[in-house]
């Protein structure tokens, strides 16, 4: 176990300004003799994980968690360097940030807006935190993104779906690798259309909330256009748990595919009820009848069981992918913890580095050089073969994996199959689609 | 028709875990007079024993298998379950299937002792401590049984399937002359709301047809006169709420396969339970199971494609408005005894 | 002083005075010292403890006084915090008319819920009260999602109308101020190896929580708050003394529902974000927390209720294995594990687990709250040096 | 006509007939005592004339004017207070402000909002309590918290509460129930007191008879639900037909 100290607010990080009686008139905490909020002046940097510690996604969170441990750890120089030796920017030297050490702070979100904001406060008001980043939920991130914007640092989102994060409540100082439910959607409907065919009736279950309807909303959309119908779209409350009174009437309604527009522990139920009423094994106008889960992670395939089997959905990434550097990631987490990490692990390790190399290459921590670092980069060598932040809306463009549940697994983490890496073109949208404004970047001063 | 044919169904089925777990509650209320927030997570505890025993059903010890390569390229570890040593592997794994109600006799005297050391070493402080007391320490107490259960289980939900005879659903449409496949329903789900059936009806039976009771009855209706009898209610009380722990443990495990249990789920029921107690009639028995079941039901048509387009979100509220409706028209609820608790 | 007894009025000046040294108090250890990690003294959690602490002192002024135990107050909040943004969107991003309607419609939304909610006391009350929560909650993340933002909740845009606001300079974030004075601002005292930030948000929620605190102990001593006692004492002889109790507790339910909005109003000028789930029951729940664990009925309780309870969500949560280990690094490293395995699942992600032991450790022994355990503390000092002066042999003569 | 008049009152509960044509007229400024056994329905009597139930069919008027159909906190205002088997009055308050109550109720009437006057400014209400504690004799105890008090103490405080409203009609329940020999003479004292002092109507409801017949000017007797005789307690002592019904009874 690593012993170190943590949490310094950065003026103080040389004890140079040490002095009875200074008094600095400051907005947010960038005191005006410093360039931007949070300057790090002393020898260190401080980056502020901000996840679900409590709560429904607390496995999640603490997977989150693991990825970030291990990403300062290589980027410190410690460990195996895991992807950095296989990204394509060779600007990280394993020194750190601009060679000032990282420590970190973490916070614990609740899956709650309120509370992920309140720790993410006090990681930049009081412990000096130039970037924040986690999350697993678009609530947490539309209203963590909206902070950071405000405070003048870097927000580098971690498990957050909904189209909104990029789209109508983008902003300058927000970045998300994560795909998002256009995506999802987008790479799906080829594979459900040569898998089950292009004449279909699917039935949506849906989350009753942002996320739900943009997701139902891309399945549809380019589920119909491969030429199947859509019979019923019924929306869900997120406080459900028995969702029989939901999954009982799709028999009725002559659909043969049924698409679960849920996340999280609502996925895990809706699976778990649907797959018991025996959907699966009917024939419904002489086809079998199929569910598809669109956002499938490993935390949920785990908590639904053997009913995934079989079952289509669509993720970020998975630790069987066979490039290097995702190899190399499964390696070194593997080795640090025992198991494969998640996606979740996967997108906040990679943010983490992608950060630090925007940093590296504009050669300064102020947001808005870092936003133009990442802005309209190209990398590749971080598990999703070449990608590309997209400047208009902050949104990375890369593979999205079409994924099945395993028929047989050999672990309780070898839960899921690829089944098709979608390449990034065919996921790709005109920026302008969602709306919203990115605004400029703050950097406080 | 099929459609409210199967809503009704589904309310009956969701009703009997509603019923299950306000009996218990109320139960509790009727014996003791007191209002116990921690019952959900009893509900929660009773399905973490189902996992607990399919834990230790599923112990092993581990092998290296050189054939087959784990994701970092070792040899992959095999896990072999003692059961498979113990009984061979087809038994072993009959066994593993059953896991579930098996857990049934597993947790029956671990709920009963739960509840019997709740009642001794904390509600009984409680009796003459007004309502709201009672209120805020057992919603202390179930915050800290859920955060204990999430520090050894995780958040994660875990699934516990039923046995696989169990597996895939009963055509009642074809059974009452409809089109095949139109009125279908899982097998699980038949057997908890038969469960819940004989669970009602075996604590009705024991109440009214045993001396034991009896007595409790009797000390429900005034408990100083039992008590100048000379009869030890006191003990009798704390059995009951050592039986009302229990039936709501049992509605848990027989619960697992329908929903993977998590952490929270306790909380999820407890709002909802309440609901029921309270429009069912605080302290009546037969109310909380018509309650329940009656709850069920109207929940099961708020959700239908057909109601929503109507009434969009009615599904999110339907609960909380029956209750407001019932409440400022007939406070006592739908059985509830005059004067109970009545203002 | 202001019409209050002496020992009101000292009270008052002593909550005055914490409050207005609070970023001293807060801090009290050197940053960069292992203890800075204890330090609670920036702008977030400071605005924090006065806003829940006017969110508590009104709830008091309900449970507390009349007893009624409500369940539902978060959605007076919730409400608050939308009418407050909506403000902020369509008016302006000062804060005054932010905040007075956000009282306005948390008044007139309580009054509708304490109207209904009234008719029943005792247990039924407060399923009545939770049910119209869980309601508004409910509809506020799924049906009026145009309304409320959903589960993404709201936050001002460049974008919005904002039709007493000049424009703002192309692609910045609207911030709430209060006449060109930003809530965000502070202002840094460094001496020695301390910091002290004196934030401007922080200074107007205080004193807006002073003013609350003020009109609360006017309530107290005032005819209508012996009303209210004597409804949680005795409802049938205020009845029977030809005095209609309905009246007083809508009065105390509205006034409680008018300070909730109040401190919804305040949330959003402080941080300007509204979403559904403050609304949830369970923060409804957290007051009730903070009320008890404070010391229900009591002036002072609720607001070191709340303290209390916003110090571990945000203090505690943030401690991880790894300042642990820091901590106790100085032990042989068996022992250190072992420490570190003890107290881990208590702090950090185990916050609740703690809340949960606190919580139930004061219901049990401590139904005043932890008012009522300084109290005892008190008399228990005194005692003993009354005991002292008397064990003392006197001189003989 | 008297103050108080009852005129065919009658009140079920399911098959129970409690109360049938009941009739009684209280003349202003008597004693009136209804006395009967366990069950007459003198309870529910009382019920039925502080707005507590209301009766089945017949009619309640109070110095000409209709009880039924309002509430019971709209009747005291009417003049009427009651004072209750059990004392009930506000246990967590203090004893000056259990007096201060009942005083601000009838200045103000049944709801008035004083949030932000200090109570203890309202010079005129705490000296007319003081005076009543003092008329009491319970000056000395007005800090104490009324709940701490003797089972005695409280029942003075609650009939000084009902007397500070200056009602017209005070109701009292076995204002002497449970009490010891001395305490019930104390009380009796005090009413007798307060009968010759303050022009005021007294209906009281009784067991002991020792106090009915210190007390009471006229008398009814209720037996299952109906009243049997009204007269003075003279010509009560003999009735046979009271003999039979409650007396005997008693013997």
């Amino acid at each position: 176990m690593s012993k170190s100290t943590f949490s310094r607010r950065g003026v103080l990080q040389t004890g140079a300004v040490a002095g009875a009686g200074l008094a600095v008139p400051t907005i947010f905490t960038a005191s005006s003799a410093a360039a931007f909020t949070n300057e790090p002046t002393g020898g260190t940097v401080t980056l502020g994980f901000n996840v679900p510690q409590t709560g429904p996604y607390a496995d999640e969170g603490a997977d989150e968690l693991r990825a970030y441990q291990l990403a300062v750890e290589h980027l410190n120089g410690g460990g195996d360097a895991g992807m950095m030796n296989t990204f394509s920017s060779k600007a990280l030297k394993g020194n750190g940030i601009l060679g000032k050490k990282i420590e970190f702070v973490t916070g614990d979100t609740q899956t709650k807006s309120d509370a992920a904001r309140a720790s993410a406060r006090s990681m930049i008001e009081k412990d000096g935190a130039v970037m924040i980043t986690g999350g697993s939920s678009s609530g947490v991130a539309v209203a963590v993104q909206a902070l950071c914007q405000e405070a003048g640092v870097i927000f580098m989102a971690g498990l957050t779906h909904s189209n909104d994060t990029t789209g109508k409540d983008k902003k300058a100082n927000g970045f998300r690798h994560f795909f998002n439910s256009y995506m999802s959607g987008a790479a799906l409907a080829p594979i459900l259309a040569s898998n089950y065919g292009k004449d279909r009736k699917a039935y949506h279950l849906t989350a009753d909330y942002n996320w739900g309807y943009t997701t139902e909303e891309a399945v549809r959309t380019s589920t119909e256009a491969m030429g199947w119908e859509t019979v019923a779209a019924v929306k869900t409350p997120l406080t459900q748990t028995d969702f029989s009174s939901y999954i009982a009437p799709v028999l009725q309604s002559d659909a043969d595919v049924l698409v679960l527009n849920h996340y999280g522990g609502n996925m895990v139920n809706s699976l778990t009820n649907a797959v018991q009423f025996g959907l699966r094994d009917k024939l419904v106008n002489n086809k079998n009848f199929e569910i598809v889960v669109p956002l499938y992670s490993r935390l949920m395939a785990k908590g639904a069981g053997a009913n995934v089997k079989g079952i289509f959905g669509s993720t970020n990434w998975h630790w069987s992918l066979t490039d290097e550097g995702s190899k190399a990631f499964v390696k070194s987490f593997g080795t640090k913890y025992g198991f494969p990490p998640s996606q979740a692990a996967h997108t906040c390790y990679v943010q983490t580095l992608l950060y630090a190399d925007a940093v590296e290459r504009a050669g300064s921590f102020n947001p808005c050089a870092v936003a133009e670092a990442l802005e309209g980069y190209s990398f590749d060598g971080l598990g999703n073969g070449p990608t590309l932040y997209r400047a208009e809306d902050h949104q990375c463009f890369k593979d999205v994996l079409v994924v099945k549940g395993k028929e047989n697994p050999t672990s309780e983490f070898d839960l899921l199959e690829i089944v098709e890496v979608t390449p990034a073109a065919q996921v790709t949208y005109d920026a302008s689609i969602f709306g919203g404004e990115l605004g400029s970047c703050n950097s406080g001063a | 028709m099929e459609a409210i044919v199967l809503q009704i169904l589904n309310g009956l089925d969701k009703g009997s875990a509603y019923a299950l777990i306000a009996l218990g509650l109320t139960l509790i209320f009727g014996t003791l007079g007191v209002v116990n927030f921690a019952h959900g997570a009893l509900f929660m505890i009773g399905a973490f024993c189902a996992v607990t025993l399919s834990r230790i059903l599923t112990l092993s010890h581990t092998i290296i298998d050189d054939t087959q390569k784990d994701f970092l390229g070792n040899p992959l570890k095999v896990e072999v379950p003692y059961v498979h040593d113990l009984f061979g592997q087809t038994t072993g794994d009959a066994i593993i299937d059953w896991a579930v109600p098996l857990s049934i006799l597993f947790a029956m005297p671990i709920m009963i002792l739960i509840g019997i050391v709740m009642e001794r070493g904390l509600i009984r402080h409680f009796y003459n401590r007004p309502h709201a007391d009672q209120i805020l320490v057992t919603f202390g107490l179930a915050i800290v049984l859920q955060e204990i259960i999430k520090y050894y289980f995780g958040a994660n939900p875990i699934p516990t399937p039923a046995p696989a005879a169990f597996k895939g659903s009963f055509d009642f449409g074809a059974m009452l002359g409809f089109e095949p496949n139109r009125i279908i329903y899982p097998y699980w789900r038949i057997i908890y709301f038969s469960f819940a059936a004989l669970v009602v009806g075996g604590v009705f039976a024991f109440l009214q047809f045993t001396t034991f009771g009896m007595v409790v009855r009797a000390g429900m209706a005034d408990r100083e006169t039992v008590q100048l009898l000379g009869i030890d209610i006191d003990r009798r009380f704390t059995l009951m709420f050592g039986l009302a722990a229990a039936v709501a443990g049992l509605a848990g495990v027989m619960y697992t396969p329908i929903n993977a249990p998590n952490y929270h789920m306790g909380m999820d029921f407890l709002v909802l339970s309440f609901v029921v107690v309270v429009v069912g009639g605080m302290g009546s028995l037969p109310g909380a199971v018509l309650a329940g079941f009656l709850l069920g039901i109207l929940e099961s048509f708020a959700s239908m494609r057909e109601v929503l387009n109507i009434l969009p979100g009615i599904n999110q509220i339907i609960i909380y408005l029956v209750a407001i409706v019932i409440l400022l028209t007939r406070p006592r609820g739908l059985m509830g005894r005059k004067g109970v608790m009545e203002d | 002083m202001l019409g209050l007894k002496k020992s009101d009025s000292r009270l008052l000046l002593l909550v005055a005075g914490i409050t207005l040294l609070a970023p001293f108090i807060l801090n009290p250890f050197p940053e960069g010292s292992e203890l800075a990690q204890f330090n609670a003294g920036y702008p977030d959690l400071m605005q924090r403890f006065v806003i829940f602490g006017i969110f508590a002192i009104g709830f008091n002024i309900l449970f507390g006084l009349t007893g009624y135990l409500s369940f539902g107050h978060a959605a007076f909040l919730g409400v608050g915090s939308y009418a407050a943004i909506w403000m902020m969107k369509l008016l302006t991003m000062n804060i005054i008319p932010a905040i007075i309607l956000s009282v306005i419609v948390a008044g007139l939304f309580s009054l509708l819920v304490g109207w209904i909610s009234l008719r029943r006391s005792g247990i039924y009350f407060s399923i009545l009260t939770l049910a119209f929560a869980q309601m508004s909650y409910s509809l506020a993340y799924s049906v009026l999602t145009p309304i409320t933002g959903g589960e993404t909740g709201l936050q001002p845009k460049g974008s919005d109308p904002r039709i007493l606001d000049a424009a703002l300079v192309n692609g910045t974030t609207p911030k709430a101020n209060l006449f060109g004075l930003q809530m965000g601002s502070s202002f840094d005292l460094t001496l020695g190896s301390w910091v002290f930030t004196f934030n401007t948000g922080f200074y107007i929620a205080a004193v807006i929580m002073l003013i609350s605190f003020y009109l609360a102990i006017r309530i107290f001593r005032s005819p209508f708050g012996m009303m209210l006692r004597a409804v949680k004492s005795n409802q049938n002889r205020m009845n029977y003394t030809g005095l209609n109790s309905k009246p007083y507790t809508l009065a105390a339910f509205v006034i409680s529902g008018m300070y909730a909005g109040l401190a919804g109003g305040l949330m959003v000028a402080m941080d300007t974000q509204a979403g559904p789930e403050r609304m949830f029951w369970t923060a409804s729940g957290e007051v009730v927390l903070m009320t008890i664990l404070g010391g229900a009925g009591t002036l002072i309780g609720p607001v070191l209720g709340a303290g209390v309870i916003k110090y571990m969500e945000n203090i505690l949560s943030k401690i991880n294995s790894d300042i642990l280990h820091g901590w106790f690094a100085f032990l042989p490293d068996g022992l250190e594990n072992l420490i570190v395995n003890v107290l881990y699942p208590f702090i950090g992600k185990g916050w609740h687990l703690t809340l949960g032991i606190l919580f139930m450790l004061v219901v049990i022994y401590l139904p005043g709250g932890l008012v009522e355990g300084a109290q005892r503390i008190n008399r228990l000092f005194k005692s003993k040096s009354q005991n002292d002066s008397k064990a003392k042999p006197e001189p003989a003569e | 006509m008297g103050i108080l008049e009852v005129k065919d009152v009658g009140k079920r509960f399911g098959g129970l007939q409690a109360l049938g044509d009941v009739n009684l007229s209280v003349a202003e400024n008597s004693v009136h005592a209804i006395i009967g056994p366990n069950g007459a329905g003198k309870s529910t009597l009382l019920n039925c004339l502080v707005g507590k139930l209301i009766p089945d069919s017949g009619s309640v008027m109070f110095d000409g004017q209709s009880v039924l159909g309002r509430n019971p906190y709209q009747i005291n205002q009417m003049g009427i207070s009651r004072v209750f088997q059990t004392p009930e009055i506000f246990g967590d308050l203090t004893v000056m402000e259990n007096m201060m109550i009942p005083i601000f109720a009838k200045r103000d009437g049944a709801f008035r909002m004083h949030a932000i006057e200090n109570m203890m400014a309202e010079r005129d209400i705490v000296e007319a309590a003081e005076r009543s504690l003092e008329d009491m004799n319970m000056a000395d105890k007005r800090h104490q918290h009324a709940a701490s008090m003797s089972r005695g103490d409280k029942r003075r405080l609650e009939i000084a509460m009902c007397l500070a409203q200056e009602p017209r009609l005070l109701l009292l329940d076995e204002p002497t129930a449970g009490m010891a020999r001395a305490d019930t003479n104390n009380t009796i004292d005090l009413l007798k007191q307060i009968k010759d002092e303050r022009n005021i109507t007294i209906a009281i409801i009784e067991h002991d008879m020792h106090v009915v017949f210190s007390l009471a000017e006229r008398i009814t007797v209720l037996a299952q639900g109906t009243p049997l005789v009204e007269d003075t307690p003279d010509n009560i002592k003999g009735h046979p037909k009271v003999r039979e019904a409650y007396l005997g009874e008693a013997a």
